[in-house]
């Protein structure tokens, strides 16, 4: 299921690989270096996975074809307001010559495509990762390819669907959501509340900021949950402020959902520090956005198109799941094993 | 008269006018009153439950803003206490991961929060660096080495038993955990420190008028930099319980607890240009930022307004602690205009006007200081 | 006369064996201005020392680097023979040096208590514990502090609560109490009134017979005779002589100070008085009707004439100051009006009491004058920036001009117009203080207290002006503590007693020759220090 | 002591020289070092992207000259950026969509002024107040959401256009940060806000109208504000929750950098522009560096910190030239430096 036709991807998929395919690729390749820049919005547990899994496929393509890979990775330092520095990094690439630059930001739309489009008018080649492009007009987008999942559909929906099918229909809920209003939110509450449309018995009794961060999570979830007694399940839009409600529970002496009965927990992202909670039954589920794939795809689509001169779609959207009890040790599984890489790169 | 003059009815007075001059009865006042009206308005506000939940959650900031409060009271600034309480959160969870007792790790979280005290105190008095850019350099600084130490993945793995009432998270007895008891021990012993000792009494003498503290013998430098180093260490404190409470620490953690610990700090009565504060002030703001917070949820305000709530509600809240100043210094006027009326003794009228180190007309200008402290009668 | 400027080495009587404390071969510079030049001073246990000099001659910088505030660029200190370094305060009140600072140095947010307190721990017992017992403290206090007028209850109350008065009292006590080996007094009357000053004088002796060495700078000198034993003269931050106070004049004092020809130094214009009504034809100048202001000032009521020095008389609080910041429009009235040329003005704001025509010279220089970060051309013009503006911008070199004409004119001792104010000496800081209101050429000119901590030249210079302000048509508007400045100054003097006008004595100078000064003077001080009833 | 000790202790003594010699030297040794530095285009940018700091530190300096502190212009640069976008969108003119942001940053100017100044209220509160206000209103006004997307050419063109190699924007900046410092040393107003900021007792005993002289000083600062944020809104067509915040601390470590002292009534508008070029070129030239974000922030700080220290020694420095045997310097003896 990785994304569309690159013809790299799919020499790949063949597990033994074919000598000669990948002599043909090393000589193209030639000992070339290839320049990447990473920039996430913000460096954390979410985007370190993602760039772990990318350097798997980068330390494979090093192997198979003899590139070089030079990668740095730069994000806006401080808090998740600090979005604007992105631009500045980008720019800073693209006076660079840097072959190919991925992106994931929480600037606005119409600027970094903007700024894209200079990029690619001076010949460097932008993808974006992880990014909501599902809101924008596809024909606005300035990206070579946009290595993602659909916020509405792969997350917001899912988490509500969860929800609605673990409560049977009906139930209380509280939402905690982050501050920043940012495309993620927008699209997974566009998912969300899509489900509770489809779920007229699920009612949300109480709403909090929590920052983005545990702690204020925790804070929040706590005061919903002394207002609000009836409470069945608590949605939390990142898996910080899910697992701050997770102990928001504890604290109020509450059970956490055992299948059947207590409170269930959802957040969204997919870190190994949440599956931990979801296995010690602390967190009920999260939906894994798929951040080691996309990290794959991201080098797999960099390769194919500013190595090989390919093309790509210009949506390689990868498979999300909610993640719970049932399946959380295969999520784990390869979570961490893409965190354990062969090599580093960018130092 | 001759009341007034005997030693422990003077020194009674001294601790009932400290009490009243405090500004923040204005703030406690207004908690009150919002206090009373919500639990008219929404009756799970008095409930046990909820008033554990806003002292539990008020811990991080207390710690914070005590330390901020006796940095305030030298006179200076600490802008990376929350930078600093994020790395020694850090510090300690990645000592327990590392397999020390937790003596060791907390020692060593403690050793990073004084030692970055230490470095502030350093640099702002040995090398004359203002201290806002001093210690938002610290920030930037104790910020990027827990990013780039982290990599930005949290640091997890390191709870047990212990910690979990470190945290706060398991209860000692009833509704009371650790952290309160720490608090109050805390409190108790920084009280005594700046209210009873004679270095205490340096640290607002430091910040009231560094020459004037000089002048009297005081090494200022030293003073200073035991400030900071306070504050490293409290910072340390709240750092250590951070880690316990969120069970994991993410590299951000800290992020922006250096505004509100300044807010708690300033709430409570301490003035940014020093020499003023105390440390009930500091846990009465900070106190004051969470009851904000809880009321905001629990009243269900759209999160859209929150910020916009609290933001009315900081500015309101040193509206009412300069409300309260100024109404007990026209009080006092008043008192005094009618003692002076009356059969006073010259000296007695001569040495109880109120007197004014700053004139400030009618459309007289604000400043840091509340200025009814200074003027008590231009508020009309 | 050569005999009395010989310098202290040269007089066996003057110089036993060892001395106290010697100060040698002082030098001290700052950027611009060399404050001490080699500079020496040697004191004996048991003698009133008096320190000398005009406004910026380096008095207060010599006695601030033997109180650790200042480090010297050279010298050397030794004290019982022994050489000291002296790097910190601290290390002087170690060594038994106690000093009143020139400038008050309170901490206003401590208590009365607690700034005694602070740095006296050991003297008064405080050391026991890490735990200060404050009450034990407050009663070994109290009776000193009594003495000059703290109550115990005013011990428990922040410093910041009082007045200048009372904190001066505060830093006397605070010395009084330390026990020094060595007292210095740099300036410690200002402000002070008559009998705190004698209560002070009394202490200086007490202390003096149990064989403390005090240092005491001052600029009146008449105060010295019979007080002090030994003067120290300093010029230019070199010391010039040293005398013994018996046998030398206040006129070879002032010669020593100033070099030259004292008695052309101290001229002082023939004051032509006012007497009886001239201009009163006019209508009074300014007019004040039932000004109250609760606690302070009550039914106030006076009226000043044009080319009149009217002197306000009254004990400390008395609220002479209180009515000036009313007249200026630093306090609101809460009744009573105002009338200026016969028209009633709202003078809510002090802005609004410039552009009427009246300017203040305030009392409290470093709290209320001085501007931080203005240089002395900058400072003159900050009344009155139109004067200094071409096409509505700031001239520099207008500005520098007119300041040098001020500068010129009442002799501001300051290496340019560019330097800072707050790097001056107390005089000359003062000096800029009256230039910067005579530039806004006012009709009415408050001076409260204006020679406070000025030396006697400038002091003359001040009273000559004031003098031809008033030939010039201006109405002065004077506060002085010291009656006898006051009297010679004004030509009217109305009494302020706890708040209220309590008397008016006219046509001073008429009565000043018939009945002498002194019955003069005694008749204010009764009319103000009597208890209303 | 000699005279050309005495000359250099003068030239050292310049205020506003360590600045430029900071700027001067980082931006010879990036050139020297990263050949992207010197990349016109590259260059460009990031002053564009730099001018609503750079505006708002224009301001901020003013204030802090004062006597006062403004954490609120971040928030309401965001938010004034806010209104006159969606005043744009919905279909307003070009002029009153600009009037509209600026407005609303002299509204929050005026506001800030009246309470800090009326009510006697602690300027650092009131304007952490006014910050949260603002950028609660600006989340409220945009429902969470980025907004997006004017369709007037002529908003569009405020701070896109192209006037002799420099943009519009960055044109403005720079007018802004001369005309306010013109302001301040020319202008009887600059004086006062000095004498004010040195001290509001002493400066109403001068009959300034201190409060006055306040309020103007935060409404300009607001104003600023505004401004920047109409740039911003111009440059970027959108704005979204959140937008521009922090950017108080950069202006006032900016200010502060360049001289501006705390204390208030001492500094210069341009110098504490200098210090905001300073920030904005280290951080592009260890942006083209390549250098680490995670060390990022630690070597901003360093170098934030060896700037002040070497700016202090060579203080010092002017000062023992200045004197002549043992060097003393003339610093008080304490730091009385503080937020005022
Ligand atoms: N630091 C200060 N700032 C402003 N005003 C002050 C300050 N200190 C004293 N004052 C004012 O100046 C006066 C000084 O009070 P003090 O007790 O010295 O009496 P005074 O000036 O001799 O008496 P009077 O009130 O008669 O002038 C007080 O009236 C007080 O209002
Ligand atoms: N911190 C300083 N910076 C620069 N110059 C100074 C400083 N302190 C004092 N001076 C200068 O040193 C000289 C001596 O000043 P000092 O204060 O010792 O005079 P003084 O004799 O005490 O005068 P006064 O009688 O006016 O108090 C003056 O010219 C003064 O301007
Ligand atoms: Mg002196
Ligand atoms: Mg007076």
């Amino acid at each position: 299921t990785a994304g569309g036709g690159s013809a790299a991807a799919g020499g790949g998929g063949g597990s033994a690989g074919s000598l000669s395919y990948d002599d043909a690729i090393k000589k193209v390749v030639a000992g070339r270096e290839i320049k990447v820049g990473f920039t996430p919005p913000v460096l954390s547990e979410n985007f370190t996975q993602i760039e772990h899994a990318a350097w798997h496929k980068m330390y494979e393509y090093e192997q198979r074809f003899g590139c070089r890979w030079v990668w740095e990775r730069q994000a806006p330092v401080g808090d998740f307001n600090a979005v604007q520095g992105t631009l500045g990094i980008v720019q800073s690439w693209v006076s660079r010559k840097f072959d190919a630059i991925a992106v994931c930001t929480g600037a606005n739309f119409a600027t970094v495509q903007a700024l894209y489009q200079d990029a690619s008018d001076k010949g460097v080649k932008i993808y974006q990762f992880n990014q909501p492009a599902e809101l924008y007009p596809p024909e606005e987008l300035r990206t070579v390819t946009n290595v993602g999942y659909d916020n509405r559909w792969q997350s917001g929906y899912l988490a509500g669907t969860y929800i609605a099918e673990k409560l049977g229909g009906s139930g209380n809920i509280l939402q905690i959501w982050g501050p920043s209003g940012s495309d993620w939110t927008r699209g997974r509450k566009i998912g969300f509340d899509k489900a509770l449309a489809e779920n007229p018995g699920i009612k949300v009794v109480g709403e909090a900021d929590g920052g983005y961060v545990r702690d204020k999570g925790f804070a929040a979830a706590q005061d919903l949950l002394t207002k609000n007694k009836d409470v069945d399940a608590i949605y939390g839009e990142n898996e910080e402020m899910a697992l701050g409600a997770s102990q928001a529970i504890d604290q109020a002496g509450l059970k956490h959902w055992d299948g059947e009965d207590g409170i269930l927990t959802i957040g969204a992202d997919g870190l190994v520090s949440g599956y931990d909670q979801i296995s010690a039954g602390k967190l009920t589920a999260t939906v894994d956005i798929g951040g080691v794939d996309q990290g794959q795809n991201l080098i797999e689509a960099i390769f194919a198109t500013a190595v090989l001169g390919e093309t790509v779609t210009q949506i390689i959207n990868n498979p999300t799941q909610v993640v719970d009890k049932t399946n959380v040790d295969w999520h784990r599984a390869y979570t961490k094993w893409a965190l354990d890489v062969p090599k580093k790169y960018g130092d | 008269m001759n009341r007034a003059s005997t030693p422990s009815h003077a020194a009674g007075e001294a601790l009932r006018r400290r009490v009243l001059a405090d500004p923040s009865i204005g703030i406690l006042s207004l908690l009150a009153i919002a206090s009373i009206v919500m639990s008219i308005v929404e009756p799970t506000f008095a409930t046990e439950g909820n008033v554990t939940n806003i002292v539990n959650t008020m811990m991080t900031v207390s710690f914070l803003a005590i330390g901020m409060t006796v940095v305030l009271i030298a006179g200076g600034l600490d802008l990376s206490v929350g930078a600093v309480m994020g790395l020694c959160a850090g510090v300690a969870a990645n000592l327990l991961t590392q397999g020390l007792s937790m003596p060791v790790a907390f020692a060593g979280a403690l050793a990073v929060g004084a030692g970055i005290g230490l470095a502030n105190g350093l640099l702002i008095t040995k090398l004359g660096i203002p201290d806002f850019i001093a210690t938002l350099a610290m920030m930037g600084i104790a910020g990027g080495v827990l990013l780039y130490w982290t990599a930005g993945v949290p640091i997890l793995g390191y709870m047990n038993q212990t910690y979990y009432y470190i945290g706060g998270l398991t209860r000692i007895a009833g509704p009371i955990t650790f952290p309160m008891i720490l608090v109050v021990v805390i409190a108790v012993a920084v009280g005594l420190l700046l209210g009873r000792t004679r270095f205490g009494m340096m640290f607002y003498a430091v910040g009231s008028s560094p020459t004037g503290a000089l002048h009297a013998g005081v090494r200022v430098d030293r003073v200073k930099i035991a400030a900071y180093v306070v504050s490293g260490l409290m910072a340390a404190v709240a750092g250590i319980h951070i880690a316990g409470r969120t069970t994991t620490v993410p590299p951000l953690i800290g992020n922006g607890y250096e505004i509100t610990a300044i807010a708690a700090a300033v709430i409570g009565g301490a003035s940014l240009t020093g020499g003023k504060g105390h440390v009930f002030g500091a846990l009465v703001g900070a106190l004051t930022l969470t009851m904000t917070r809880n009321i905001i949820n629990l009243t269900g305000v759209e999160s859209s307004w929150q910020a916009v709530v609290t933001g009315l509600v900081l500015i309101l809240a040193v509206a009412a602690n300069q409300a309260w100043t100024v109404l007990r210094a026209r009080s006092r006027t008043k008192a005094l205009a009618k003692g002076s009326a009356a059969t006073s003794p010259p000296l007695a009228s001569r040495t109880s006007r109120v007197h004014h180190p700053s004139p400030t007309p009618d459309d007289g200008v604000g400043s840091d200081a509340p200025a009814a402290e200074r003027r008590p009668e231009t508020i009309a | 006369m050569g005999t009395t400027t010989t310098p202290l080495e040269h007089d066996p009587a003057l110089a036993p064996a060892a001395p106290l404390l010697e100060m040698s071969g002082i030098s001290k510079r700052y950027l611009g201005v060399q404050a001490l030049d080699r500079a020496s001073l040697r004191v004996n246990r048991g003698e009133i020392h008096a320190l000398l000099g005009g406004n910026g001659a380096g008095k207060s910088t010599l006695l601030n680097v033997l109180s650790g505030t200042v480090k010297p660029d050279e010298g050397t200190i030794e004290l019982d023979g022994e050489p000291v370094s002296v790097e910190h305060p601290r290390e002087a009140h170690r060594l038994g040096i106690v000093t009143i600072h020139q400038e008050l140095s309170t901490l206003p947010d401590l208590t009365v208590l607690e700034n005694i307190l602070l740095g006296n721990e050991s003297a008064l017992g405080a050391r026991g514990g890490v735990l200060v017992n404050r009450r034990q403290v407050a009663a070994r206090v109290a009776p000193l502090a009594a003495e000059f007028g703290i109550t115990r209850a005013e011990l428990w109350r922040p410093v910041a609560e009082f007045g200048a008065l009372k904190k001066r009292a505060i830093e006397i006590v605070k010395a009084l109490a330390a026990g020094p080996k060595i007292l210095i007094l740099d300036e410690p009357t200002s402000g002070l009134e008559e009998h705190e000053k004698t209560l002070l004088f009394d202490h200086m002796r007490g202390l003096q017979h149990r064989g403390v060495a005090l240092i005491w700078v001052t600029h009146h000198l008449d105060e010295l005779f019979g007080l002090a034993d030994v003067a120290t003269v300093m010029r230019d931050g070199r010391t010039m002589a040293t005398v013994r106070v018996e046998s030398v004049s206040q006129r070879e004092l002032v010669s020593h100070m100033f070099g030259g020809e004292a008695a052309e130094l101290l001229a002082a214009p023939a004051a032509h008085r006012r007497s009886g009504d001239d201009g009163r034809q006019a209508g009074p100048r300014l007019r004040v009707t039932n000004v109250s202001r609760p606690g302070v000032l009550r039914d106030v009521s006076f009226d000043l004439y044009p080319g009149e020095v009217l002197g306000i008389a009254g004990l400390a609080g008395a609220g002479r100051t209180e009515l000036v910041r009313v007249l200026m429009g630093l306090d609101k009235a809460s009744s009573g009006h105002i009338a200026i040329d016969g028209k009633v003005r709202k003078l809510n704001h002090p802005r609004k009491a410039y552009r009427a025509g009246l300017a203040m010279v305030p009392e409290d220089r470093k709290q209320m004058a001085v501007l931080t970060d203005f240089s002395v051309a900058e400072t003159i013009s900050i009344s009155r920036l139109r004067a200094v503006c071409v096409a509505g911008l700031l001239s520099g070199r207008r500005e520098r001009t007119m300041a040098r004409s001020f500068v010129q004119q009442l002799g501001i001792k300051t290496p340019s117009s560019r330097e800072k104010v707050r790097n001056l000496s107390g005089g000359n800081q003062q000096k800029a203080i009256i230039a910067r209101c005579l530039n806004t050429k006012p009709s009415i000119l408050i001076f409260d207290e204006p020679t406070q901590g000025i030396d006697v030249h400038a002091k003359a210079e001040v009273h000559r002006l004031v003098r031809e302000l008033v030939d010039g048509g201006t109405s002065v508007i004077l506060i002085a503590s010291e009656f006898s400045e006051l009297i010679s100054l004004s030509d009217r003097v109305i009494i302020l007693n706890r708040g209220s006008l309590v008397g008016e004595v006219d046509d001073i100078g008429r009565r000043v020759t018939e009945d002498g000064i002194e019955a003069v003077k005694d008749r204010i001080i009764d009319r103000a220090s009597r208890a209303s009833k | 002591m000699s005279t050309a000790g005495a000359r250099l202790s003068r030239v050292l003594g310049i205020e506003g020289l360590p600045i430029v010699t900071a700027l001067v030297a980082v931006s010879a040794y990036f050139a020297l070092t990263v050949p992207a530095f010197v990349d016109g285009e590259a260059m460009r940018y990031y002053l564009n992207e730099e001018v609503p700091v750079f505006i708002i530190t224009a301001g901020m300096a003013l204030v802090i000259i004062a006597g006062g502190i403004d954490l609120s212009v971040g928030a309401v640069l965001g938010l004034s950026a806010g209104t006159s976008l969606l005043a744009s969108m919905h279909g307003a003119d070009t002029v009153v969509a600009v009037l509209v942001g600026v407005g609303t940053g002299a509204a929050f100017g005026l506001l800030n002024g009246l309470v800090i100044v009326k009510l006697k209220l602690n300027d650092f509160i009131v304007t952490l107040g006014t910050l949260n206000v603002a950028a609660g209103l600006l989340v409220v006004l945009t429902d969470h959401v980025q907004i997006t997307g004017t369709q007037d050419a002529g908003y569009l063109a405020i701070a896109n256009t192209s006037v002799l190699t420099v943009t519009s924007a960055l044109l403005v900046a720079g007018i802004i940060v001369a005309g306010l410092q013109f302001v301040l040393v020319k202008s009887a107003f600059g004086r006062m806000v000095r004498a004010v900021g040195g001290g509001t007792a002493p400066a109403l005993v001068a009959g300034i109208d201190a409060g006055r002289v306040k309020v103007w000083a935060y409404v300009i600062s607001g104003t600023l504000a505004g401004v920047g944020g109409v740039l911003l809104a111009s440059r970027l067509n959108s704005v979204q929750p959140g937008m521009a915040g922090g950017y108080e601390l950069s202006a006032i470590a900016a200010a502060v950098l360049g001289g501006v002292s705390l204390a208030g009534g001492r500094g210069a508008i341009w110098q504490a522009a200098a210090g905001c070029l300073l920030l904005a070129t280290l951080k592009q030239g260890f942006r083209l560096m390549g250098v680490d974000p995670l060390v990022f922030s630690i070597i901003i700080g360093v170098c934030i910190l060896v700037g002040v220290i070497v700016d202090r020694s060579v203080f010092r420095l002017a000062v023992s030239l200045g004197s002549s045997a043992r060097s003393q310097a003339a610093l008080p003896p304490v730091q009385e430096g503080r937020i005022s």
